[in-house]
């Protein structure tokens, strides 16, 4: 089911392809005019999605279809084999945690993981973690320092899980210390936005050296309906508050927020997952290599640094 | 979500009230005794018949947790700005001014150094009444910087949360706020000075998601309600009632969350016995002191 | 009571007469097929039509995960003493002299040196067929420099655990045995070098509460029995039925223990590929190997 | 009620007492008759506790009365604090840890628990401890490596619970891993077994640079009414299985697991507790000072070495 705004695109690929049948059948040839109509596709992809406001762009974030975080685990890498448990609460599928190789080099993945269907999306509890998410990925990061692994992280979720056996088992502290834990790692750090970055529930994952995003993912505080129920006690208000609460990737970039932006393909990672994955793979490559030039104590003060001066606020006249 | 406390629920609250001078008596929310304003206040903001805590404005609380007159404060040079332009009923540039029109402060936070029987402490104190206590950029600004001057200046530090998470206003800066507090704390671990936490009613959100569940030693004052997400948000989504006590401080003590639950009357002294046992382990040259 | 086991119920056991010459057919324990034993042998001990995993000899368990021809024994140059001059129904020395005659192996272990897939790997087999697999003072110490020498030798370390627990008769010398295995596999973290801990049928005691569960990657075999207390003693302090699947492979894998739950014919493979990662991360000098 | 053995103790103490009352009664001199009753009674507890048999130990290491792990705690140290919860699972009242204050020198102190009484005892799990109870004492571990803090561990469990629960959080795993923690601390640490040294569950928290045990206390692979039940399926026959297994501190002292004995006062620690308390400090004070002088990697030297020589085996001819 397209996106209300994707409708006309839609519907112009529906006529290229009737047009390619009837083409073939007839065995006439209408290249020219296919041709044009296609040339029309993309210039009304890229307008669609240059011009998206902020809800559509969340619209487009969670769109079903776009890749999800073990398809990019899957296929970005070799040889990902996934490690579970936390060794103490249990394994949480909301978070799928492995090592992987790039190349000839090593490293720990983590990812957050909404379900492909509704079956999916029940078992990974829509992407929200639990206590034991968190903890695993923090025994990751331990595994990592243990065996110089980079790591990579991405991030997709809602936000972390509000429920009590969530709160019993101190989803605050466990999300303070992998934010903690994650500053420490003695090893190169990356964290990907590949869909919607939900609050401390994604920072969790997200302390890394370099943050990137990707074009129509986005990456919040709050979710723009909670905003909304808050602010002006009407969820169904969340298009104004998206707007609000500048989340796209071009706000967050201009909020020193994320260190660059991976562009998607014309019309969105959902319409072309595959040349999506290549470029997040081109850019891991490209954004790894450096920081593995570095020594343990540049990553830690890089990170430190990093993440110390993020915030705006302005002097006090006479202070 | 984090917020909601501030703007539905407390918003004008009833408790900023209690504290105002409009009556001199007013009825306790816990025992219903009624209580003579002044007695509240020169009894540390507990209820005199029934210690109930009432929330304690910053200035009291650096007092009460530092040795008389050695409380100087640090915060108070910088100001939120309004990075992302918002409005909504009202803008944040006017919901700020206001509060700071109230609170006599720039933001939800009051940091400074004192002296804590004896030992050399710097407090972060986070003010509820200042937008719920809700962590924007100039919160987080002042407790890394709070922080990072502790360790320079070899002092102890001890954060006092209340807060209903994060500054919904700066939008994702503010959630940066949680990763900012908790790289700061490293200067002090470095150093191996403490680091002691205590949360307050209520701590919900952000801040307990960050620096205020990184103590080496957390406490909280009784009955407080501590937890990441708010009572509301979790009903609606679980859509069931919870269960009695949920996300106090006593039921988190159980769930092995704390290190102890303390009443304000004993606050000092437990900090007090907590930094000095933490400061006078080996010396690195590993040398037992006096043994 | 972690031997519990081998005392009870698998004294003479029914397993070993399973792999005995005696009967040239078998009726399979899961599927009830008719199995001729050389099948099960030939199929790593694989029930041919149901994948049932039956125990496995510790050379045969050695071959497995070794390429032909690379596995070289490094065990069994020392013998258990009896410090505690224990005598039960039989003298220590009688039972040990009986096992080791059976099992043609000075105690229950086997540890070597091979290439798994290419990669230089030490390996430490648990036997349960001798004592039930019981660690006493041969058994850790083998153990310990089985850990050491892999070490000193730049071998990845896997353990293949299959215990009911301490040596009863060694007293507290078979307890200290968990410390010690425990202290020799710091040998291996300080040069980096993976440690893969696999658990077969059944692995509990004092085995799985000391380096057995220490592995940087921790698998079991499908269905195995891995629990600190056994079955029995469980149900006899709570006085209650165990829940279905509980302390087998797959309930554990889901309460976390666990980092997979590995069917034999694929744990060679599985086990290459960790090491492979595990020894392919950046070298010291912080130099990425051709990214 | 006194145990079986200490019958003729009690009874010639309650005829001394008698005697006193009576003197005092009819104002007459019984000081010659006294004190020969008092000299005949200092030999009989010294021959009686000289001469316990291996069961009769067993029975005054879990004595009531006998010191448990909080007097030791409350008592021995000054300014005792208890720090509670795993931030994990909960809070294990079987396992009490804190800070205390050793005349100048903070240390962690943690300790097992028993009841000292049928309430305390269901409440402290009679000091059987959860996979919590181990992880709240690795959290001191870290606590005491950050602060430079020496360890002190109190030992007095019959084992840790093996339950369901226990189970499901991984008891086997923790009970490893705080094995491992605690040979890693880079600090002094001092272990005491004062009552029942049960297997794995006191060894979890007995990795220590020095181990030492009360001379009435035990330590054991395993309990002698359970070895009874495995080797002759039969736990009355505990009183054999004890004398089989060698639990006994001088025992234990031959087979190198202790480092030393503190002895108790005659007629055992129950009978006089204060003394108990008084001698641990001083030993305390005396094992911990030669230790404050080593440097981390000495420290770790020696826990690993002392712990990796353990055992006894034989080399086979020919090899
Ligand atoms: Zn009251
Ligand atoms: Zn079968």
């Amino acid at each position: 089911m397209p996106l209300d705004f994707e409708k006309p695109i839609e519907d112009l690929e529906a006529r290229i392809n009737d047009m390619r049948q009837y083409a073939k059948e007839q065995e006439i040839d209408l290249g020219n005019e296919i041709s044009l109509l296609e040339n029309r596709l993309e210039r009304l992809k890229k307008e669609t999605f240059e011009n998206l406001s902020r809800w559509q762009r969340v619209q487009v974030a969670r769109a079903p279809g776009r890749p999800t975080g073990l398809d990019y685990v899957q296929n970005v890498f070799e040889d990902f084999v996934e490690l579970h448990g936390d060794r103490a609460l249990g394994d949480d599928p909301a978070i799928v945690t492995g090592l992987a190789r790039l190349d000839e080099l090593s490293v720990v993945v983590i990812s957050q993981q909404k379900g492909r269907d509704t079956k999916e999306n029940i078992h990974r509890n829509f992407g929200m973690a639990h206590p034991s998410g968190y903890r695993k990925a923090m025994r990751m990061f331990d595994l990592a320092d243990k065996f110089r692994l980079p790591v990579i992280t991405f991030i997709d979720t809602p936000g972390a899980y509000p429920g009590i056996a969530a709160e019993e088992q101190g989803q605050a502290w466990v999300i303070a210390e992998s934010i903690q834990r994650m500053s420490r790692l003695k090893v190169p750090a990356l964290s990907i936005v590949i869909g919607e970055g939900g609050s401390g529930g994604a920072l969790a994952i997200g302390v890394a050296n370099r943050v990137m995003i990707l074009e129509n993912a986005i990456y919040s505080v709050i979710s723009p309906e909670s905003c909304a129920a808050i602010l002006w006690r009407d969820a169904s208000q969340a298009p104004k508050a998206a707007e609000a609460l500048r989340l796209t990737a071009k706000d967050l970039q201009t909020l020193d927020i994320v260190d660059d932006i991976i562009a998607e393909p014309s019309g969105g990672a959902h319409r072309d997952p595959e040349t999506t994955l290549k470029c997040v793979l081109e850019r891991i490559k490209a954004e790894l290599k450096p920081l593995c030039q570095l020594s343990e104590a540049d990553l830690l003060e890089q990170r430190y640094q990093r993440f110390r001066n993020l915030g705006r606020f302005a002097a006090l006249p006479g202070s | 979500m984090t917020l909601e406390r501030w703007f539905r629920r407390n918003r004008p609250t009833r408790k900023e009230d209690d504290n105002s001078p409009a009556g001199l008596w007013m009825k306790c929310d816990s025992c219903s005794a009624q209580i003579y304003r002044k007695d509240l206040v020169a009894n540390d903001y507990l209820c005199p018949e029934c210690g109930h805590h009432y929330r304690m404005p910053v200035e009291a609380r650096a007092h009460l947790l530092t040795d008389p007159e050695s409380f100087e404060p640090w915060s108070g040079e910088i100001t939120p700005q309004d990075p992302l332009e918002f409005v909504d009923t009202e803008s944040y540039v006017e919901r700020i001014a206001r509060a700071q029109k109230k609170q006599k402060r720039p933001d939800a936070i009051l940091t400074g150094a004192g002296l804590l029987d004896g030992e050399p402490v710097a407090l972060a104190i986070m003010d509820f009444f200042f937008a719920g206590g809700s962590m924007g950029s100039v919160v987080g600004e002042e407790i890394a910087r709070a922080a990072e001057r502790a360790a320079e200046e070899e002092r102890s530090f001890i954060a006092v949360a209340a807060s209903g998470g994060a500054r919904m206003q700066e939008g994702a800066l503010s959630l940066m706020q949680m990763a900012k507090t908790t790289v700061a704390l490293e200067s002090l671990s470095r150093k191996r000075l403490p680091f002691i936490s205590v949360l307050t009613d209520p701590t919900t959100g952000g801040v307990t998601a960050s620096f205020a569940t990184l103590g080496d030693i957390i406490v909280a004052e009784p009955n407080s309600l501590i937890g990441f997400a708010g009572p509301r948000v979790i009903q609606q989504t679980i859509k069931q009632d919870l269960p009695e006590g949920f996300q106090r401080a006593e039921f988190l003590l159980k769930k092995g969350m704390l290190d102890e639950v303390v009443p304000r009357s004993q606050l000092k002294a437990s900090l007090a016995g907590y930094i000095h046992l933490l400061r006078n382990g080996l010396k690195e040259t590993a040398h037992a002191p006096g043994l």
